[in-house]
């Protein structure tokens, strides 16, 4: 499942959907605003995304990964919009029949999301300003 | 043959605009449009060059074809997750 | 934080206690009852543990990935007694500020605790009988 | 001395109860232990060959002397998660 959405993430919808009886390990990664970033202050994030094209991409992602890994459920949802501190920008839900399944697919789809999927990340400063973020540097999630 | 490029993020914040139409001649390129898309935006001229070009939604090569139906996007390094 | 629970696992609680703002990345490991292995159809699990050691050796293994990677939170909990089809037996939380320590620690907590901690699986199957689970076999969770 | 060696799992099922007190000479070892363990409860002689022994709830080798107050345990390979 894809999805965008301008909403805080639901991650126990997530998981009860990847909670089936096939499946025996559920892995859920979050991305979530993290406030200091090198010693400086992050006030929140917000995220813009050429929307079609993205969902497009994400769908490419899960059908790659299903034809990788032996996967029950996929559920890929980006939040677009301002995301404060603490909370996820990105939810990724893998469940499999056996747990290197859900642990690799879950890892490679979010490093495959970061690198193809038109979504971009504006970093908003606690002491003003604002800066669109610069791939390959360390940017206020998790990378 | 006109095209509607859009334009996101810093992309779209440079130029002022969400999305801006270029004339270009019949059966031109990804890499045409790229150019065309400067002179339309000098204020583009240095995201053009590390940004990539996707048409119709998916991700193009300068060696791409275009026609004048197509849906042109720049698409600036991503950043998401 | 560990836990060892004979009620279901709240794992909404377990994510919105990863959820720190120095954290960038969460990922949360769910062992679920699975309901095919081999063909067999299994209808739950039961979990027996040496409770005062398995609290022990949990809180040893957190150490050590908290010696390993650098995370923010870490919460593993272990669920006894009877577990349903699709419930999660056990829970591993793991929050870091980057991705790449909640994903290697993650994956990591679960391998050692099937290894070392003192706690033990009886499958019950559809079709009647009980066995305790050999390790190094399959079993009707993630391995 | 005398020792108890908690059973569980299988080990508690085959011998059919959650511990088993053991006679044990003093500066006796776990080696020694897991002998009288299978002398007391014959049921367990497989199992016992299989299992790890922990005392004071750490995991223990067979040279490791045991004392009159110790909390021996007999642990089947373990499954869970």
């Amino acid at each position: 499942m894809i999805q965008l959405t301008d909403n805080p993430i639901d991650a126990p919808a997530l998981l009860q959907s990847a909670q089936q009886p096939e499946a025996g390990a559920v892995v859920l990664f979050l991305g979530i605003t993290r406030q200091f970033t090198k010693g400086r202050e992050t006030a929140s994030l917000s995220y813009e995304a050429y929307r079609e094209m993205a969902v497009k991409e994400l769908e490419r992602l899960e059908q790659q990964a299903r034809e990788r890994w032996l996967l029950v459920d996929c559920s890929i949802v980006h939040r677009l919009g301002e995301v404060p501190l603490a909370e996820a920008s990105v939810a990724i839900a893998v469940s499999s029949p056996h747990r290197a399944d859900a642990f690799e697919a879950g890892r490679w789809l979010i490093d495959a999301l970061k690198e193809s999927v038109p979504i971009w990340k504006q970093e908003h400063w606690a002491d003003g300003g604002a800066d669109w973020v610069h791939p390959n540097g360390r940017d206020a999630t998790h990378e | 043959m006109k095209l509607t490029v859009k334009l996101f993020a810093a992309a779209r914040e440079l130029a002022g605009c969400g999305e801006i139409g270029i004339e270009l001649p019949t059966g031109a390129t990804v890499g045409e449009l790229r150019a065309g898309l400067v002179v339309a935006a000098p204020s583009l001229a240095a995201l053009a060059q590390s940004s990539m070009v996707a048409v119709n939604e998916e991700y193009a090569i300068d060696a791409t074809l275009l026609r004048e139906s197509d849906v042109a996007a720049l698409i600036p390094p991503v950043s998401g997750g």
